[in-house]
């Protein structure tokens, strides 16, 4: 029966450009009619689920082929939809035409059924959590233009559209970010929402221009935009090259892969990434983990082929650098959600590290399941957050296990899955990439030194995230709630941050709570102040479950982190390999050949490994067990450091704190990153503007005003000039046209027989005209 | 000058044009020639008096004129049938219809006359005259070269041609079944239109059951 | 016989046209003009067996390279180029018959009468557009014409409507005979009503026809060939013979006025279309006659300049929306005509594809008037003070309507003008492109008053009724119009198959 | 006579058909200034088809041309009575609601 489900042109095309329209129709309506749109939330989350529905259907489709051997080859404009860009202008440019039209492949298939999955549980989320917004429909408008562009751009088949699209994603994310800059009832999130979307904006925009100059680069060298077209002529270029990349491959491919700096938050433009964490939690379980910030990675996929290995290795850097960087920060972090952020980098560096290891498919895979886990584990976060009446610090939560029950198991789940903990989803992908750093290492033709930072570090990291991801688990969900507590282990901690002057987001969103504490700011010790703010309310300081809509979409996703590693459930010979990870549902789906084409995969594989696509050879063999063992290690070991530091000896993280002071007080605050921005690039950015308006007022404007006064001193034939002719010009215009209007309207007499005469004496002229020319 | 003064001359002049065409006529061509210069006087002099006459029912009659000589003409070019047609749908329908109309509407002796004529007619005319000159005097037309009494086997009644033409498979039948179309929309607009009813005068008052 | 019966098929549509007239006619007699509903939904029903018809035909003329050699019954070319146009008008008409029903101000009695007229009218078009016979061309044409006559004043208790008609009645008697002289005249120099035979040169050297006026004058040439574009121009509202088209478009019914600014237009400028290609750039005509085609497409190029912007500057100050509109159509006019003076085979697509970018966005604009003539029971602009807010969807489709009119993306009014530009420049007309470019910026002041009339003021009176069926129409019109827009690559291909049934050779690029 | 006497007779008569249109101010002057026009048509296809000896394409097409006329003064009449009704005046000039 499964193997009945063969990609069929006639329907699944249709199919697919239904995807990217029907969230683009929601947004539509729901932009128009607004408030008058009767359910407007309710009809989304419907039309998400019935994008929900196609994506995975396709996925299955897709998956199915694969484990029965067929290969599921790219179906790409030749035989899908498509239209023709530019289709007069680009032949009088001299160039092709602008094909802009659907690639579907292995890898779109997963990833639109990610986006798809994510983007429906979302929906049905935020029904829960952004009940009572003031800005609800709008909230929901957006969300859907963003899905529609994600969507776009998985679809599209030109890095032309991708980068359309992916324009798109930033706007939205812009938007969605500063959703509460709209709602001054909460001062904190006010400010910080606005400040935090112009950041997210304005960083995001340096690694598009990047990339902008990235394509344009290999357009003007190939002429071409089409992804297939584009590998293609890398192919021959390096092959007519000798075997080597030209040189300006190098630079353009970095500029490509500066697109993916900013839009994955890469070290050293991360820094939005963690303010944008002012936006509702649902938006940053959807944009800022599971999806756009995934755009980056995808891109990475899919320009694979034309990065040369220099590129390549300082992708390899990048990644890994961002992959153990962030962990660190995450260790330290007590806002619910910044640890989220802070672990979403440091597994995009894994993922970005994996590409520049060559371990393409292994990249892509973790960009998968990662989706899952960490639109399940924010989604969960927020779900905490709704519970506890908007607080997000952790330091004021603890105990929740016994209150949230469901939304207790999830996460769990899914931080299982992240640490890397066997069976989970986590497990395999993040094999997968260890495997990458390993294989890399023991080929020679791959070798470099580069390899071992990215392993070591990568390793680090991943017992960093066990350690980190559990310590959150641990500081929420176990002990007692602090929340209600006057004294408790960290209060002095809290109390001499207040009196320092730093402002902590939560606790502050209040739809349905008053804004009674709103005023007196933010010195009172916490707990009094919870009381006396949600005094009124007897039942809402204690945290309660969610509403059904939230747990339902954190019950898929966690399904899905726990599952989504392996569909062993489709296929039996599978399940059995399950051990050697080399059979995942993923993997019979993209590999090297299915996302490039025979040729170019080939070509690819070349440069890569071997033991990375071939499991059953020396080197693979030998390095998928120290892989698995070696991620085996670092996951147990970083859950028992979190357990042994959170549960068993709760008294010891302060004292390393202290111990480690300086070294801590960096990373607290996030290695300075954000204050080196400011010195090296904003400071001097601002200087020279203001430099730029200096020369502007005094010497540029000085100048006209010398050249006007040489003129009135020279006569008034200048300002005869400007008025005659400049003016006269602009005001002729507008004239002439009232004037040309009116004489016509002269014409119109509204009789018949004048009518009849004009049209006499001009059939006379055009006569006339016509027999004197 | 006055009304009366200026219809003697009118007229008048006329009568001495009449003159001169059928003199040049017959001196030109003999009595076909004749002929044809009483049909073409016709033909245009009416058209002058109907443009001229400020009585719609003079000029109506002077119309007739008009359409008469035409059919004159057409005789004169060997086309007996159209002839026919031309006497029985235009002097018998059309005109009818028009003095139909000139009766059921009141007459409008407020006509103004030579100032609202003259120099219309002069402009047009001599704009038609010049681009008229110029044609006549470049025209090739697409003709064989035989002149109208050359002809070897004399009048032929086009009446049998053009009814075979009619309804010939390649030849007019689909014009002709479209004339037939556009005579039915023609009737039934015009009866649509012409027709008067009491809900027609007064548009809100529709009579439940007035149908018609 | 079974030729004759085969030759039957080849006009199969007209057939049909012709049939569902009639039984509309004779069901109104029958029903004694009590349902008027049920006539609108019989029009309907056989609008859509023509159309089945014509697809038919329009998929059959592929295995012949899109037309028949030979000419049905002597007179009648079946090509795509009249299936597209006979297409285009079956399409417009079933629309127009929509608005009928859903017209508020319609009496009911006299219904079949109207229907009977706008298939009869559409008879006219199916005619004049599948014929390069010059008889068979005048006989629809003037069939139209009398259509249109007494459409437009139908409303015979209605001043306006009166007057309209007066007014049409007229200007087309008028018009139709100045085209019938100019027929005269060809049919004197050529001995032929057949117009692909005027311009062919005869054999051996000895040229006939235009070709051998051309060795003496082109002087009667040229008067003929303005004669007969009079009456073309007249149908489609072409500047100096446009005047009776803001009268009559403002007096007559909207339904009416709809047919006649879309179907009634487009069926004019198949005729010129076919007029001019067949003239002056069919295969096999006489290098004289193709010469002096260039001087027919600047004489064309003049026209269209100045009608483009004689209808802007006119709609600039009008407070009717529905003067406003006939201005608006007269600009159209312009632009279109812009692709035939390219005197192209690339520059007549480019006008066909237009003109279906015209079928969407005008009768999306005409559907929006008849919406609000039946809410605020005014056509002035004014009346639809805040309108945007209560009617969103009706507004937001008219919205999209004005932005292709205006010519803006994603719309398929932009992608239209852009061929039509295209086509200009490449064929030599870049002063008309940027008058033309000039032009659109003129007309976004007054679409773009109905925008801002409807959304950013406020509102005066409360909402009195609605027609959702009309509402989703226009909706549906709406989402055409933006997804042709970007998504037309099937409609250029008709437009291009259309074009080439013409027989226009490829290289008729002379400029 | 040749055919150049004929086309002369039919050019006039189309000029005064013109004319007629444009200078009469009753409007069933106007109906008869386009049956002048028609007909002056009339007679170039009747020459034409008679000096040209090609077939039946003139005459024919001057029968049709009756036929067009008959058609379209039946139409027009109905609507200048409809009119005359509305505005109690065959004047043209005076039905001017539409302008501008």
């Amino acid at each position: 029966m499964i193997a009945s489900l063969s990609f069929d042109p006639a329907v699944d095309y249709w199919l697919l450009l239904a995807v990217p329209g029907i969230p683009f129709v929601g947004y539509l309506l729901q932009i128009a009619l607004r408030k008058r749109l009767p359910f407007g939330d309710k009809l989304l989350t419907l039309g998400m689920f019935g994008v929900m529905c196609i994506t995975v259907y396709l996925a299955f489709k897709a998956i199915a082929a694969g484990h029965h051997g067929e290969a599921f080859v790219q179906h790409s404009v030749k035989d899908g939809i498509y239209f023709e860009w530019l289709y007069s202008g680009a032949a009088a440019l001299g160039v092709d035409n602008i094909v802009a039209g659907i690639y579907y492949d292995g890898l779109g298939a997963a990833m639109l059924a990610v986006v798809g999955i994510v983007s429906f549980c979302v929906h049905l989320f935020s029904q829960g959590y952004m009940h009572g917004d003031r800005r609800y429909n709008i909230f929901f408008a957006n969300i859907s233009l963003f899905t529609f562009a994600m969507l776009g751009l998985v679809l599209s088949d030109n890095v032309l559209f991708l980068f359309i699209f992916w324009e798109l994603m930033g706007l939205m994310s812009y938007m969605l970010i500063g959703h509460f800059a709209h709602d001054p009832s909460n001062p904190f999130f006010f400010k910080w929402a606005t400040w935090a979307s112009k950041k997210a904006f304005l960083t995001t925009r340096v690694g598009d221009v990047c990339l902008f100059v990235g394509v344009m680069m290999f357009y003007r060298e190939f002429g071409t935009l089409q992804y297939t077209e584009l590998w293609e002529a890398a192919r021959v270029t390096v092959a007519n090259n000798g075997g080597e990349f030209p040189a300006w491959m190098t630079v353009a491919g970095l500029f490509v892969f500066g697109g993916t700096v900013g839009k994955s938050a890469q070290f050293p433009l991360h820094i939005w990434l963690p303010d944008a964490m002012a936006g509702p939690t649902p938006v940053s379980a959807m944009i800022h983990a599971a999806t756009m910030v995934a755009a980056g990675v995808f891109l990475l996929g899919r320009m694979y082929p034309l990065m040369s290995p220099e590129a390549l290795h300082v992708i390899t850097f990048i990644g890994a650098t961002t992959a153990i960087f962030a962990a660190t920060i995450g260790m330290t972090a007590y806002d619910l959600k910044a640890v989220l952020a802070w672990s979403t980098i440091s597994q995009l560096g894994f993922m970005v590290a994996a590409v520049g290891l060559g371990g393409v498919v292994a990249g892509m895979f973790h960009m998968v399941t990662h989706a899952f886990f960490k639109a399940c584990l924010f989604l969960s976060a927020g779900s905490v957050i709704h519970g506890c009446h908007h607080e997000q610090d952790m330091r004021l939560m603890g105990g929740l296990r016994k209150k949230m029950p469901i939304t207790f198991v999830c996460m769990t789940i899914c931080t299982l899955a992240i640490a890397g903990a066997p069976f989970f989803a986590g497990f395999y992908s993040k094999d997968a990439i260890i495997l990458a750093g390993w294989a890399n290492i023991l080929d020679l033709k791959t070798f470099s030194g580069w390899g071992i930072y990215a392993l070591v570090s990568l390793a680090i990291a991943a017992a960093f995230t066990a350690f980190y991801m559990f310590r959150l688990i641990f500081m929420t969900f176990f002990g007692e709630y602090r929340g209600n507590l006057e004294k408790h282990m960290y209060s002095d901690a809290l109390a001499a941050e207040a009196a320092a002057g730093i402002e902590r987001p939560g606790g502050h969103h209040d739809d349905d709570h008053g804004d009674a504490h709103a005023e007196h700011g933010h010195d009172a010790p916490h707990a009094e102040h919870a009381h006396a703010a949600h005094g009124h309310d007897a039942h809402a300081h204690e945290p309660h479950e969610s509403p059904w809509p939230m747990t339902v979409a954190l019950c898929i996703l966690a399904f899905l982190g726990m599952f989504g590693g392996h569909f062993w459930l489709l296929d039996l010979p599978g399940a059995v390999a399950f051990w050697h990870g080399a059979h995942t549902w993923f993997e019979s789906i993209v590999s090297l050949d299915s996302l490039y084409g025979p040729a170019v995969g080939a070509w690819a594989a070349d440069g890569i490994s071997e033991g990375i696509l071939d499991h059953s050879s020396h080197i693979g063999h030998a390095a998928h067990v120290r892989a698995v063992i070696l991620s085996l290690f670092v996951a147990t070991s970083g859950i028992v450091g979190a357990w042994y530091l959170y549960v068993k000896r709760r008294d010891l993280p302060a004292v390393i704190t202290k111990k480690l002071d300086f070294g801590y007080y960096v990373v607290k605050n996030r290695y300075f990153i954000d204050e080196a921005a400011t010195l090296l690039v904003i400071a001097p950015s601002v200087k020279l503007g203001v430099f730029l308006k200096w020369v502007d007022e005094k010497i540029v404007d000085g100048l006209v005003l010398g050249i006007g006064r040489a003129n009135r001193f020279l006569g008034f034939f200048s300002a005869w000039f400007d008025r005659i002719f400049v003016d006269g010009a602009v005001n002729a215009v507008g004239l002439v046209s009232q004037g040309l209007g009116s004489a016509f309207r002269l014409l119109q007499t509204g009789r018949i027989q004048q009518y009849a005469a004009f049209a006499v004496g001009g059939g006379l002229l055009t006569a006339a005209w016509l027999i004197l020319a | 000058m006055d009304q009366q003064t200026l219809q003697r001359i009118f007229y008048g002049a006329l009568g001495l044009i009449l003159l001169v065409v059928l003199g040049g006529g017959l001196a030109a061509a003999g009595w076909p020639g004749a002929a044809f210069a009483l049909f073409a006087f016709m033909t245009l002099g009416g058209g002058l008096v109907c443009i001229w006459e400020r009585s719609v029912v003079r000029s109506a009659f002077a119309l007739m004129s008009t359409f008469m000589g035409i059919a004159g003409l057409f005789i004169l070019l060997e086309s007996d049938f159209l002839a026919m047609a031309q006497i029985l749908i235009y002097v018998g329908g059309i005109l009818a219809l028009l003095l139909f109309g000139v009766m059921l509407t009141p007459p409008d002796m407020s006509e103004r006359k030579l100032g609202r004529v003259l120099p219309g007619l002069g402009i047009v005319g001599l704009a038609i005259l010049w681009v008229g000159l110029k044609v006549a005097a470049t025209a090739k037309w697409a003709v064989q070269g035989a002149p109208l009494d050359g002809r070897a086997d004399g009048p032929i009644s086009s009446a049998e041609a053009i009814g075979v033409g009619f309804l010939a498979v390649d030849q007019y039948v689909v014009a002709f079944e479209l004339a037939a179309i556009v005579l039915t929309v023609a009737l039934v607009a015009a009866v649509y239109i012409a027709r008067r009813r009491l809900s027609d005068v007064q548009p809100s008052r529709t009579r439940a059951g007035e149908v018609g | 016989m079974q030729a004759y019966l085969t030759q039957l098929g080849h006009i199969a549509p007209e057939l049909v046209l012709t049939l569902v007239a009639l039984v509309v006619l004779v069901m109104d007699l029958v029903w004694k003009g009590r349902d008027s509903k049920r006539i609108g939904y019989i029009t309907l029903g056989g609008l859509a067996v023509t159309a089945w018809v014509l697809w038919n035909q329009w998929r059959t003329l592929g295995d012949t390279n899109g037309a028949l050699a030979e000419t049905a019954f002597g007179m009648v070319t079946v090509d795509r180029f009249g299936t597209f146009f006979k297409l285009f008008t079956v399409g417009s008409l079933a629309v127009v018959t929509g608005f009928v029903l859903a017209d508020r101000r319609e009496r009911k009695h006299g219904i079949g009468e109207y229907y009977f007229l706008l298939l009869g009218a559409a008879i006219g078009i199916f005619f004049m557009v599948s014929t390069n016979n010059l008889l068979l061309l005048m006989l629809g044409l003037e069939l139209l014409s009398l259509a249109s006559y007494s459409l437009a004043g139908f409303h015979k208790g209605d001043k306006r409507s009166a007057e309209a008609a007066l007014k049409y009645v007229i200007f087309g008697g008028l018009s139709a005979g100045v085209m019938l002289y100019g027929i005269s005249l060809l049919y004197g120099m050529t001995g032929t009503l057949d117009l692909n035979a005027m311009g062919r040169g005869g054999t051996q050297g000895y040229p006939v026809g235009l070709a051998a006026q051309f060795l003496i004058s082109p002087v009667p040439v040229a008067l003929a060939i303005v004669l007969v574009l009079a009456g073309f121009a007249y149908k489609v509202s072409v500047v100096p013979f446009h005047f009776w088209t803001p009268d009559v478009y403002e007096g007559a019914p909207t339904p009416v006025t709809t047919f006649l600014a879309v179907a009634s237009k487009a069926a004019g400028f198949a005729v010129l279309l076919r007029f001019v290609g067949s003239l002056f750039l069919v295969d096999g005509v006489h290098e004289a006659v193709a010469a002096y085609g260039e001087k027919v497409g600047l004489l064309l190029a003049v026209l269209a300049a100045v009608t483009m912007t004689l209808g802007n500057l006119s709609a600039l100050r009008q407070t009717s929306l529905k003067r406003m509109l006939a201005y608006s159509s007269i600009a159209h006019a312009g632009y279109v005509l812009m692709g035939l003076a390219a005197m192209t085979p690339e520059g007549f697509t480019a006008s066909i594809f237009y003109l279906a970018a015209y079928y969407f966005m005008n009768l999306g604009a005409f559907g929006f008037l008849l919406y609000f003539e039946g809410v605020t029971g005014s056509e002035q602009v004014d009346s639809l003070k805040g309108m945007g807010w209560r009617h969103p969807v009706v507004a937001w489709s008219m919205v999209i309507f004005l932005v292709s009119l205006t010519g803006l993306p994603p719309t398929v009014g932009f992608y239209g003008k852009l061929l039509l530009f295209y086509e200009g420049i490449d064929a030599g007309l870049g002063w008309l492109v940027v008058v033309a470019a000039l032009n659109s910026v003129v007309s976004l002041f007054y679409y773009f008053r109905v925008a801002k009339v409807m959304f950013l003021t406020e509102p005066e009176d409360a909402v009195r009724t609605t027609q959702p069926a009309l509402a989703g129409f226009l909706a549906i019109l709406g989402a055409l119009t933006v997804v042709t827009g970007v998504v037309n690559e099937r409609l250029r291909t008709w437009s291009d198959d259309g074009q080439a049934s013409l027989g226009i050779p490829q290289d008729a690029a002379r400029r | 006579m040749g055919l150049g006497a004929y086309v002369a007779v039919s050019a006039a008569l189309f000029g005064l058909g013109i004319v007629a249109i444009i200078t009469r101010r009753n409007v069933l002057y106007i109906l008869m200034g386009i049956e002048m026009i028609l007909n002056a048509a009339n007679i170039n296809f009747v020459a034409f088809n008679r000096f040209g000896d090609n077939g039946l394409d003139g005459r024919m097409f001057a029968i049709f041309t009756i036929i067009l006329a008959a058609a379209e003064a039946a139409v027009a009449l109905a609507i200048v009575l409809n009119v005359f009704h509305l505005f109690s005046s065959v004047k043209p000039s005076e039905a001017d609601l539409l302008r501008e």
